[in-house]
């Protein structure tokens, strides 16, 4: 419960003392999540072995039925640090002159996110997935660059929509579980004909794929990323997007697993296709934040495509990359952030020769490029590698495809990273603060650790895996 | 302390300390560090030696920790030194000892010089992780690693942009390479459940996989092998890769980084022996390469591009020897051209150096007076290269033809004249460089001077490598019980069937005069023609078939023309007007939609009264026609 | 066949009556016309009320409908001095739309009715609509809305002097 | 007295009543005048009486509940009347107008 | 009933009284008058207080309030009191306007309360003629005149066809007593089918009712209506009526719940076009006040989907909904109020305002989450518990809602587009603290119960 409610308080905090306390104050205070996260789990670190979802509290919300309840295991572990750690970074990325709404309004938002990946309670996962809507939705809104009222609205509408249709599915299962409850184990054990599985998996599915964003439902996402502030963007990319992946494990596979097998193959092609599409947009855009947002369908889409080819290493895969790439993406909006404060553009075609302003700059710009190429030694590599390698289990073509990505995704990020850094430059820049790079630094490290030890991470996880596939197995093997 | 621990640390230990403090220390003390990290990591693996000697089998083994645990198998960082990888171990150290020292000098002057050592010891740090890995894992990350070292110095002069689109291509070019690897990694997981070197063959050698999945394995392998050895048709980067600083080149992309694939196949012989169609697609594929290669080098007249070509058309050699089941014999070559290729780069380094960045041939000329040293161990380079007799290069190629010979007479004739042309060029090379008038008349010829000696004695230690290289294993008809290098290979190295042993002597003898009848023929031809006729290169592009070669066969035309543009003329349309006026128009068409129904509305709520009314009689109408009807 | 085989002649004439009083209403040009056919029909409906043993609903008819409200309409009409000249006329297919949708308002109701058939209903005739019996069951049953009306009464007094008076200051009209 | 009127059934009344409430009905469609339109609804108001009163007689319904209604009726269709003629005056006033086609400023 | 008679004696003293005073000095009394019957309300639910003696002469039959009665009373006096409290009042016009409000107020506390078709009818009389009377207040101005005479002509009219569905029903079972009414279709239940006459009569009566909550097709009057009318009664019409017609309409109905299925078969496609209709409407149109007279049409859809669910279950669920509903759309009336100007209802009227008003901007951000139903509004509460309990019996119904949902975002969202414009933004006038108290009131509980809303459930 402090878990959620700590961000909260740092929250009214920000907006109650507004410009007497400045980012780093808050960057430093929002730590603190990330402290009771660390020692949550240090407290249930020996239950969590068993991979069970352990409750940490349970109180009645709107009904007996309708119950606050937080779970935790490894999975939530894992998105739970990446939020803590992102909400700090992106923190201390937020400019000086417009921080005081939107600290507050991302504090919310990690305390809705926070809930989300604890939720055990179906409507609470729902009625937090929407609250998470609502600051970044109003993040967008406030920093935004003009005409970003229609990308706002209509990324929220798109985002609403699929979410509605979640619930729609949430309250037929609630329906079914005869006891009436949205508790998740309830949920889990209904059982459905294939025809229901299908429409109310279909529910749960449009709200992930939304959000995900899978390709056909893509097209809110690289306008609102471009106009958002980066702080939007990092938020959106970094956290968000990884509710949805959240939610097709916890939520989709294991309740409706009966659908599994009639929408895997769509799925997957649309997943696999999105990579490649990601990719191929990516290779000629100008603008980095536009181009991130492609590269970004790209890499979800291949996480996608893992987590459906239903294997173990497709889900750890799936879990790392979650991680990896939260960070790896925020790096790289960090970085354009750094960027477009001191050279007022984040045109590739204006920009370049930047490397020789500022060495360690370019150093940890690289090794976030390299994070998100999966070089080997970076964190992008394990969790790539175990993704295609699942993908290529799943089916030898779809693996070919969407290993295109390794090809694809180094000629965009290396453009990139040359047409920004290198070359010669024209351009008058303003002394970066070497302080500034702080928050980049501890990416990078991070970036370097998880190249070197994934394993530290798939051990937190892979009891939480299991139990999950677990469940979804029994949810299949209802059907046979 | 394991000694592998050591011998990969050293240059780790060296690039960590260069990257940190690199800019904060003398310049001095950072080409000393790293310098020296390389060569004690040399030294330990030569003390490492006599163990192996002892005993074939002897393996040292390092067991670091898990990196991933996945599925039902580890991968874990561990690393194994056998006779192969100790072999591969001396070339890399060696010879990149030999170019650290080269470069203190050769760098003196660049800013970046501690960067460049601190990158040149994670170059080596990673071809040491490739070599010494002892799972398919391990040597991935050095495969990538290398490929991320080589990007690092190929657009080491980052302000130049042309420089960095080569390194750019260079890594995609490897990229496209390390899918194939990557895939058949996978597949090897499909079916072996492991990614240990020593279970994997234990497995193949079983005989229980069937041998479609071997082929394909294999060849998916050499895909791998083809991006980072530089075969057709992914071998377009080496040459763009001069882009780099000249050790660079020597280093990575001569004598090191580029022998990678041949060390995967010859890692994997126990593989390749068992899959007929991935040799046979082996042998084609380096055939071809080592013809159209040298044909190009023919017509170069970048100084370092020439060579450039040349060690891709090496590596067709080396390829097809390896097609053809000769390991040992592919892995002498490799030595060999280490020894050559880096020496010939290094010669050329020290001629640009001389010359003051000027890599153009037409511009040089009669630089023999002027750069005696290195003249003569360019000399040197060049005779072991073209089969000077009894100079290494003569010893190894000559393997290679008979191989060849063996096994499709065919493939021995294009080979043959393959060499001829490396003959050609390399002389024409020669000649041209040292030879002749001096060309240039931009940079006075009195400034043209020798290279210092940290830069000579480099050349020089390799001059004697190359005429002595040989002896590592020589041939059956001089030495009866097998060479050196195919007797330390044996315990490895399982199934070889070298083709040596089932050919006459008279045969042999025969083959070995063809060979030195092409070095005479290629020597007076080129002779003629460059130094009794003195001609020069021409300024202008030749027309016909002369023109195609002079353009590299359109090979980075063709590419751009049928996968980049594609590539980017989709992205583009993609943007542009898919996601724009198709995908985006339909969320708003939709939208659209609504807001004509609500434009319809309107028109029914007009404000007039009378209109209301009579709908809602219609409503009414209509609910009791419902009632009616129900 | 039925309907015409015992015909109650009174309450055809009557029903024929107010029938053609009412169409008259609401086709006649000329306002104060159809505020006199309007009377008619109330007298012809206050004659149903007799037929129907409701004598003092008859009455009340005539005194509130026919007395007051009628009135006041005529008086409306006086004051704001309408007659046919200032009467608008509506088209042709306006009128046909309106007595299609009338018409089959009717159809469909009637229509309904018989295809249904109506349950027998039979008279027992009692004193029920007399002035006695109403006022108990006024005074009992229907103590509290007899109250209520009260409140209507009020706030359609208060409003409608709200509405209908003039005020002191003359404002400018707005639109 | 009785006996001629044993012939009339209810249905007669509720087919009266109907035709009463159409005609109404079509005059309030019909007619712009406010007025007319008014007195149109009036007539529909007593085709219901006309048909609550049929109802109470041939159900015999002691409490006399439609009679009742018929009072309250008539009471609400005074009201009504009252404002509904003080609306008119009012708007009269202001636009000098009594048609209702001529208002139609309000509209999307 | 306590209620009730507080408010008609406070009605006519303000209307005595205050006949001369202008608004501005009764308004504190009126909305003191109307707390203090809400809480008496309240308190007579929770039979804290016992009026059994004091209303011993009311013939139950007639006029009964349960307790599910009694809190919609509470209610609907609380959310007048906010209404009246929100909205100023005039300095030139006397009391009698207030006077007539609560009369109609009365109304619709019969009509919450009326257990009888003549209750009904007189209630939606008493409800409806002030508010004729209302509509058109602003004299001079000529929408104010168009929206009372349309009005007035159109709620006649629709009167005259509520009643003859009564003359029907009264014809069918021979009662106009409710309970008495239900045993009757509960009789003719078992014969299978059900006499034309109640049929007509559940039609014909829907009809009129259906008209006040303004469902398709008999919404034409409020778009027109709530523009032309003055901002006040807009929002009495808006909140008040809607909730008492189809608080009523909900009670009228349960009577004929052996028909249910009959019954829902066509009203289910009224709901689904009314919330269609007013939400694709309400995207096109510039006018704040004319999008929430949508908004307030595709509400009356959602409400429709109450009669789905059989009529014990949905007493509490219709109370969190009309609280909700009530509640935001008061507060976006207070605003639209306070920043508009005579000749400019447009969206833009917000621009600017969270720059210079805070408080007013939160409200902005409150009610318009809350109407659109975003979790944590007491908005997303009324509507889960709306959906999830219709999803029960229809699931395509409450599909059609949450996709109409979706589509209201669109133009919910839209005073955003100007709210955080940087330009400070000229208002007409500064809240009085004691309307800000019942702001923040108003604020608290739609976050409150969006919250935690385990304590109306």
């Amino acid at each position: 419960m402090e878990i959620i409610l700590c961000p909260l308080v740092i929250a009214l905090l920000k907006a109650l003392l507004g410009n007497k306390i400045n980012k780093w104050i808050m960057s430093v205070l929002s730590i603190a999540t990330l402290g009771l996260v660390i020692k949550v789990y240090f407290e249930k670190v020996a239950a969590l072995n068993s991979g069970i979802w352990q409750t940490l509290f349970d109180k009645p919300w709107f009904s007996d039925s309708i119950r606050f309840t937080l779970g935790f295991d490894g999975v939530t572990y894992l998105l739970l640090l990446l939020t803590s750690i992102l909400t700090p970074i992106v923190i201390s990325s937020v400019s000086d002159n417009r921080h005081k709404f939107i600290i507050p309004l991302i504090l919310v938002m990690q305390s809705a996110l926070n809930g989300v990946f604890m939720a055990k309670d179906g409507l609470m996962f729902y009625i937090l997935w929407e609250l998470a809507l609502i600051p970044i939705y109003f993040i967008t809104l406030l920093y935004s660059h003009k005409d970003a009222y229609i990308t706002t609205i209509r990324f929220f509408i798109f985002t609403f929509l699929g979410s509605l249709a979640m619930l729609a599915s949430l309250i037929y299962l609630y329906l079914k579980t005869g006891s009436t409850s949205f508790s998740y184990e309830a949920l889990i054990n209904v059982q459905l004909s294939l025809k229901e599985a299908i429409l109310v998996g279909g529910g749960f599915l449009l709200a992930f794929a939304v959000k995900i964003p899978l390709v056909p439902f893509h097209i809110w996402q690289a306008d609102t990323y471009t106009n958002a502030p980066a702080q939007g963007s990092m938020m959106l990319s970094g956290v968000m997007l990884k509710m949805a992946l959240y939610g097709l494990i916890r939520w989709y596979m294991p309740l409706c697993g009966e659908s599994i097998s009639y929408f895997q193959p769509a799925i997957m092609v649309m997943a696999v296709f999105g990579v490649v599409y990601g990719a191929i947009i990516a290779l000629k855009q100008n603008d980095m934040k536009r181009l991130i947002a492609y590269s970004s369908l790209s890499h979800v889409g291949l996480i996608t495509a893992g987590l459906f080819s239903l294997t173990l290493s497709g889900f750890e895969g799936g879990m790392l990359q979650m991680f990896t790439h939260g960070i790896n993406v925020v790096g790289l909006f960090f970085v354009i952030e750094i960027i477009e404060y001191h050279y007022k553009s984040r045109d590739l075609s204006q920009l370049g020769g930047l490397a020789k302003h500022h060495k360690l700059f370019t150093i940890l710009y690289f090794v976030v490029v390299l994070g998100s190429l999966a070089a080997p030694l970076t964190n992008g590599f394990p969790g790539e590698l175990m993704l295609l390698k699942s993908i290529f289990d799943y089916n030898s073509l779809t693996g070919i495809v969407a290993g295109l990505t390794i090809i694809l995704c180094a000629v965009y990020m290396l453009r990139m990273f040359q047409l920004s850094m290198l070359g010669e430059s024209e351009i008058v820049m303003n002394k970066i603060d070497t302080v500034k790079l702080m928050p980049l630094f501890i990416i990078s490290a991070i970036v370097v650790y998880i190249g070197l030890n994934p394993q530290s991470l798939i051990d937190v996880i892979h009891p939480s895996i299991q139990h999950i596939m677990e469940d979804i197995a029994n949810s299949k093997g209802v059907l046979s | 302390m394991n000694t592998l621990s050591i011998i990969l640390g050293l240059p780790l230990l060296g690039f960590i300390i260069n990257g940190i403090f690199g800019s904060k220390i003398p310049k001095s003390l950072s080409g000393g560090i790293g310098t020296i990290s390389v060569f004690l990591s040399f030294i330990f693996s030569i003390m490492a030696l006599p163990m192996f000697i002892e005993n074939p089998e002897y393996t040292i083994k390092l067991d670091l920790f898990t990196f991933l645990s996945f599925d039902t198998f580890n991968l874990r960082v561990a690393f194994t030194l056998d006779r192969l990888s100790l072999w591969m171990t001396l070339i890399v150290t060696g010879i990149g000892t030999l170019i650290h020292v080269y470069s203190i000098s050769y760098m003196k002057e660049d800013e970046g010089f501690y960067k460049f050592f601190a990158y040149l010891n994670f170059f080596i740090f990673n071809m040491l992780l490739l070599i010494l890995g002892s799972n398919f894992i391990m040597l991935f990350f050095g495969w990538e690693g290398v490929g991320l070292c080589s990007y690092l110095l190929i657009g080491f002069w980052y302000k130049n942009a042309e420089y960095g689109k080569a390194a750019r291509k260079a890594f995609i070019m490897n990229r496209i390479g390390d899918l194939g690897l990557l895939l058949g990694i996978f597949m090897i997981i499909q079916q072996f459940g492991t990614l240990e070197f020593t279970t994997v063959f234990e497995e193949i050698n079983k005989g229980t996989v069937s041998v479609n999945t071997l082929n394909a394995i294999g060849i998916l392998l050499f895909i791998g092998a083809m991006g980072k050895s530089a075969q057709i048709p992914l071998f377009t980067w080496l040459p763009d890769a001069m882009a780099g600083p000249t050790p660079v080149s020597a280093l990575i992309h001569a004598a090191t980084m580029v022998t990678a694939g041949i060390y995967l196949v010859i890692r994997c012989s126990a593989l390749y022996v068992l899959s007929p169609i991935a040799n046979e697609v082996i042998i084609w594929t380096g055939l071809s390469t080592a013809i159209v290669a040298a044909l190009i080098g023919l017509k170069q007249n970048d100084i370092k591009k020439v060579l450039a070509y040349s060690t891709v058309s090496q590596l067709g050699f080396m390829f097809v020897a390896l097609g053809c089941g000769a390991y040992t014999t592919a892995l002498f070559h490799v030595t060999t051209h280490a020894f050559f290729k880096a020496l010939l780069f290094l010669g050329a380094g020290s001629v640009i150096h001389g010359m003051h960045h000027e890599q153009d041939i037409r511009k040089m000329g009669g630089l023999k007076s002027k750069m005696p040293i290195t003249y003569y161990t360019f000399l040197i380079g060049t005779l072991a290269i073209t089969g000077f007799p009894f100079l290494s290069g003569f010893f190894s190629k000559d393997e290679i033809l008979t191989i060849a010979f063996n096994h499709n007479i065919v493939v021995y004739i294009l080979l043959v004249g393959s060499a001829l042309l490396t003959g050609i060029y390399m002389f024409r090379l020669l000649f041209v460089t040292f030879f002749g008038e001096y060309r240039n008349q931009h940079y006075a010829f009195d400034k043209v001077h020798e290279s210092p000696r940290l830069m000579t004695l480099p050349l020089m230690i390799l001059a004697v490598l190359s005429i002595f290289g040989g002896l590592l294993n020589l041939p059956h008809y001089l030495q009866h019980e097998g060479g050196i290098l195919q007797n330390w290979l044996k315990p490895v190295i399982g199934l070889t069937h070298s083709g040596q042993h089932e050919i006459s002597f008279n045969t042999e003898m025969i083959l070995v005069s063809i060979a030195v009848l092409v070095f005479v023929t290629a020597f007076i031809l080129t002779r003629m023609r460059y130094i009794s006729r003195k001609q020069v290169p021409q300024e202008q592009t030749p027309t016909g078939v002369l023109g195609i070669i002079s353009n590299k066969f359109y090979f980075d035309e063709i590419y751009d023309l049928i996968f980049v543009k594609p590539f980017e003329t989709m992205s583009i349309w993609l943007q542009q007007v898919f996601e724009l006026k198709i995908v985006s128009k339909i969320s708003y068409g939709i939208h659209d939609i609504l807001r004509f129904f609500g434009g319809l509305n309107k028109k029914i709520q007009n404000g007039n009264i009378e209109y209301y009314l009579m709908f809602m009689v219609i409503g009414v109408l209509i609910l009791l026609g419902f009632n009616f009807f129900n | 066949m039925s309907l015409f085989q015992n015909l109650p002649l009174p309450f055809l004439i009557l029903s024929f009556i107010t029938i053609l009083c009412a169409l008259y209403v609401v086709t006649s040009k000329n306002p104060i016309h159809s505020v006199l056919a309007l009377i008619l029909t109330f007298f012809s409906i206050s004659a149903h009320y007799i037929l129907l043993n409701a004598q003092f609903l008859a009455i009340v008819n005539l005194m509130v409908y026919a007395g007051a409200i009628m009135v006041l309409f005529l008086f409306v009409l006086m004051l704001l001095n309408l007659d046919k000249s200032s009467e608008p006329v509506k088209s042709n297919l306006w009128g046909i739309s309106a007595a299609i949708c009338a018409g089959l308002l009717l159809v469909i109701i009637t229509a309904s009715f018989q295809k249904a058939g109506l349950a027998v209903m039979k008279s027992s005739a009692v004193d029920i609509g007399l002035v006695k019996n109403l006022g108990r069951v006024l005074m009992t049953e229907y103590l509290v809305p007899f109250e209520l009306t009260g409140i209507l009464f009020i706030s359609a007094m208060v409003g409608a002097v709200l509405l209908a008076k003039r005020d002191n200051k003359s404002e400018e009209i707005t639109s | 007295m009785l006996g001629i009127f044993q012939n009339i059934e209810i249905s007669h009344y509720i087919y009266l009543s109907c035709v009463l409430f159409c005609i109404g009905l079509f005059g309030v469609l019909f007619r712009r005048n406010a007025i007319i339109l008014l007195m149109c609804i009036e007539l529909m108001l007593n085709s219901v009486n006309l048909l609550m009163a049929a109802f109470t007689e041939y159900m015999g319904d002691q409490n006399a509940n439609g009679q009742m209604f018929v009072f309250f009726i008539m009471v609400v269709a005074a009201a009504e009347a009252a404002v509904g003629l003080a609306i008119l005056v009012m708007v009269y006033r202001n636009t000098k107008k009594t048609d209702v086609s001529f208002l139609d400023g309000l509209k999307d | 009933m306590i209620g009730l008679s507080i408010i008609f004696f406070s009605a006519i003293i303000i209307l005595f009284t205050g006949i001369q005073k202008p608004e501005k000095k009764s308004k504190n009394l009126t909305v003191f008058s109307l707390l203090v019957a809400a809480l008496f309300s309240l308190f007579e639910n929770l039979e804290v207080i016992n009026t059994q003696t004091l209303f011993a002469w009311v013939p139950s039959s007639m006029l009964d309030f349960n307790n599910f009665r009694l809190s919609m009373v509470a209610l609907v006096l609380f959310l007048s009191a906010i209404i009246i409290g929100l909205m100023p009042s005039s300095e030139k016009k006397g009391s009698d306007l207030l006077g007539l409000t609560l009369f109609a107020l009365c109304g619709g506390i019969i009509m919450l309360g009326s257990n009888h078709l003549v209750m009904l009818f007189l209630g939606i009389e008493i409800l409806s003629i002030p508010l004729y009377v209302l509509a058109g207040s602003d004299k001079k101005n000529l929408f104010a005149n168009e929206a009372a005479i349309k009005y007035f002509l159109m709620g006649a009219f629709s009167t005259a066809i509520f009643l003859l569905g009564c003359a029907f029903i009264y014809g069918g079972t021979g009662t106009l007593i409710f309970g008495e009414m239900q045993l009757k279709v509960g009789f003719a239940a078992h014969f299978g089918e059900f006499p034309i006459l109640i049929k007509l009569g559940v039609i014909l009566m829907s009809v009129g009712m259906l008209f006040k909550i303004s469902a398709v097709p008999f919404h034409f009057w409020s778009p027109d209506v709530y523009e032309g009318s003055p901002n006040r009664v807009t929002s009495f019409m808006a909140i008040i009526v809607k909730i008492c017609g189809f608080v009523a309409f909900a009670q009228l109905m349960s009577n004929f719940e052996p028909m249910h299925s009959w019954y829902i078969k066509w009203l289910i496609p009224i709901s689904g076009i009314t919330i269609l209709l007013g939400n694709i409407a309400g995207m096109v149109q510039k006018s704040v006040k004319r999008t929430l007279a949508y908004s307030s049409i595709a509400h009356a859809g959602y409400l429709i989907l109450f009669l789905l669910i059989p009529y014990a279950e949905n007493a509490q669920i219709l109370f969190v909904y009309s609280l909700s509903y009530g509640l935001s759309t008061s507060v976006m009336f207070y605003l639209i109020d306070k920043y508009s100007t005579a000749d400019n209802f447009d969206f833009t009227i917000f621009k600017g305002i969270f720059n210079s008003n805070k408080l007013d901007a939160m409200a902005l951000i409150l009610a318009v989450l809350s109407l659109a139903g975003i979790p944590a509004t007491i908005g997303f509460t009324a509507k889960y518990v709306l959906f999830s309990k219709a999803f029960e019996y229809n699931q395509w119904a409450v599909v059609i809602g949450l996709v109409g949902s979706a589509i209201s975002i669109v133009y919910y969202f839209k005073p955003f587009k100007y709210a955080f414009v940087n330009e400070n933004l000229l208002t007409n006038r500064e809240s009085s603290l004691f309307t800000n108290i019942l702001l923040v009131l108003a604020m608290l509980s739609i976050v409150v119960f969006g919250l935690i809303p385990g304590i109306i459930l």
